[in-house]
């Protein structure tokens, strides 16, 4: 087969990795981090789906795919439930970036109790 | 030596595509970005020769969850409108910096990793391939899903089982009350795409067992049918029969644990299905899930309980044609 | 190569054409309405002619068919959300161009 | 022939480049609505070309799947994705 360099596409993966990963941390909007989230994930995707391609057999190896099929499933589940906790946690807090004391990144840095007392808006 | 210049298209665009819809500094437009991104990545899979793959990216990556993100986008915006606009940036440079460097460094280490794995692995396809003819079904992806990893994907049906629980008992959501008769057009649109939505879920289902699809690619039409009926304000009668709606949530991992319970019995085996009916089994169990899948991911979109009118107030003073 | 394969190549190379049109269409045209012009003839055309072109190398019957409901669909569907767009734009104000408006 | 297709895939993966280079300039959020819907119906013809070129058969499906959530992310997006405030946020330079 011509095409059975995916290497590339190896690369691609871990720099999707990367990418999401950096915006994970850097971002302080919940939405955005959701979204870094499924692009880490698509970035997995695509390692496992070209070592797939790349394999000895006559076909693409079946079983990554059939892993992907259900991590891209499970994904999406993954999403919707992380949409509505990020909507609760704009209603209990007024806004959708969690301050510092949220913040993963850096653990040295003691959370300066950031404000807000969960003030409850009546909203669902 | 084409391919390789495709290839050499695709990728670039795909990652900066990704850089792009995490840190444009417009959330909308990142949405947006993200939504062309998942259509190239289905793109990439097919180029991959996973067609599977690729159905399910094409269905659920960039179409499904670009709707729910967008419809999440609109519900935070109008409760944050006029308040604290989005201020970007919000941490500072020093901060950037250290996880920008800390990020490079696992980018260098995933490539190095990637770029030492075996250049052509001997995987699995032999394997699978082997006894395919035992399996039931002639698609190795259907195989692999519903005969030789068939508990995987009873936990994934799980997931999904539980990830509307989730979503159910945070919030509740309103079914936009639309009314059509102002846009003819659209429901025009909706008799056209309804019909064909269905049926190709049904088609997906069926082809499953001999070609790429099956019962999660049909889902998750069956959930674009779902989120289309709820968009145009036609989905009221389905949503609001509880009942039902709960009993074909839960059809999918129910079914799938009787058939997990009758094979133990007649072979031992979990979900080892007597030689010869294997087909039967799957055909079964992917019934069944396609209803739940569809169902669930149809009702993602909805983000909440759905009710019947009283929901959200700051969702409901804005709502519909604006 | 056959006259079929001749009029594939054809076809497709118009397919692109309005693609590239379309494209170019919305990076220059001055304001939503005419953009919304460009872009369905790559979508109404370009989809078409290459299905059209693919037609000619279906193998049965029940390609031609998908492919043919693929175009419906694409067609429907871009027709009718390009309209619920422009409508949308003029609603909120947008002004459609003329001549001497930047 | 699959030269010629995927040659042709090519070409409609440049014309992809090309409106993601305008989304990149940060047009007003219609605009990059109607560059998303451009995107849509590009990758419809793109899945079918490439497909043929590799020879997969089932990349009609891909391309039918495509066209159909296409049309279910275009109503979505008019009916319930418009942001209100629109207007403000295509002024930001």
């Amino acid at each position: 087969m011509p095409d059975a360099d995916h290497r590339i596409y190896l690369l691609a993966g871990a720099a999707l990795f990367a990418i999401g990963f950096y915006s994970l941390l850097v971002q302080p909007h919940l939405l955005r981090r959701i979204m870094a989230v499924n692009v880490m994930g698509s970035g997995v995707f695509l390692v496992y789906l070209a070592l797939g391609a790349q394999t000895a057999g006559v076909i693409p190896d079946p079983v990554p795919q059939a892993m992907v099929l259900t991590g891209i499933v499970v994904s999406v589940c993954a999403t919707g439930l992380a949409l509505v906790l990020a909507d609760r946690v704009q209603a209990a807090m007024g806004k959708v970036e969690p301050g510092d004391d949220a913040e993963v990144a850096d653990p040295a840095v003691p959370s300066p109790a950031s404000g807000e007392p969960h003030q409850e808006t009546p909203s669902a | 030596m084409i391919l390789q210049i495709f290839d050499w298209v695709l990728l670039p665009v795909i990652v900066a595509l990704a850089w792009r819809s995490l840190n444009d500094r417009d959330l909308f437009r990142a949405v947006i970005k993200f939504i062309a991104l998942g259509l190239l990545l289905a793109v990439a899979w097919v180029r991959l020769r996973a067609p599977d793959v690729a159905l399910a990216e094409a269905a659920v990556g960039s179409g499904l969850t670009g709707a729910l993100i967008l419809s999440a986008l609109v519900r935070m915006r109008r409760r944050e409108q006029a308040a604290t606009s989005e201020a970007t940036g919000g941490i500072e440079v020093m901060r950037r910096v250290s996880i920008g460097i800390l990020s490079l460094a696992l980018f260098a280490a995933l490539c190095w990793a990637v770029v030492a794995l075996p250049a052509r692995p001997t995987g699995l396809t032999e394997a699978s391939l082997a006894r395919l003819s035992e399996s039931g079904v002639t698609n190795p992806v259907t195989a692999v899903l519903l005969n030789y990893r068939g508990y995987d994907t009873l936990l994934e049906v799980g997931v999904l089982l539980l990830a509307i629980i989730g979503v159910w008992s945070l919030r509740r959501g309103e079914l936009p009350a639309a009314d059509l008769s102002d846009r003819p057009l659209l429901l025009s649109l909706l008799r056209v795409v309804l019909p064909v939505l269905v049926l190709a879920a049904g088609y997906m289902l069926w082809i499953g067992a001999f070609a790429p699809g099956g019962a999660f690619q049909g889902g998750a039409l069956l959930g674009g049918a779902l989120v289309l009926l709820m968009l145009g304000g036609l989905a009221r009668r389905v949503v609001n029969r509880s009942r039902l709606l709960r009993a074909g949530l839960v059809l999918g991992v129910l079914v799938f644990a009787m058939v997990c319970a009758i094979t133990l019995l007649l072979t031992g085996g979990f979900l080892q299905y007597p030689s010869g009916s294997g087909g039967a089994w799957i055909m079964v169990i992917e019934s069944a899930a396609l209803i739940s899948i569809g169902l669930t991911l149809g009702l993602l979109y909805l983000g909440g309980r759905p009710t019947g009118g009283q929901g959200d107030s700051a969702d409901r003073s804005s709502s519909d044609h604006a | 190569m056959s006259v079929l394969d001749v009029l594939t190549g054809l076809l497709l190379t118009a397919a692109v054409f309005f693609f590239v049109a379309g494209t170019v269409g919305l990076l220059r045209f001055p304001d939503i309405y005419s953009r919304l012009h460009a872009l369905t003839k790559a979508d109404n055309v370009g989809v078409g002619l290459t299905v059209l072109a693919l037609m000619l190398q279906a193998e049965n019957g029940s390609e031609i068919f998908r492919l043919g409901l693929i175009w419906v669909l694409v067609l429907v569907a871009s027709a009718t959300v390009s309209f619920l767009i422009g409508n949308e734009a003029y609603r909120r104000g947008q002004k459609p161009w003329t001549r001497g408006t930047p | 022939m699959s030269v010629l297709y995927i040659s042709v895939a090519v070409a409609l993966l440049l014309t992809i480049v090309l409106s993601l280079g305008y989304v990149f300039r940060q047009p007003g959020r219609a605009d990059s609505l109607l560059a998303a819907l451009l995107f849509g119906s590009t990758g419809v013809a793109l899945v079918l070309v490439l497909g043929r070129g590799l020879g997969l058969a089932r990349a009609l499906d891909i391309a039918l799947v495509f066209a159909l959530l296409a049309a279910v992310l275009g109503v979505a997006f008019v009916l319930r994705g418009w942001p209100d405030d629109d207007s403000k946020e295509d002024l930001q330079p």
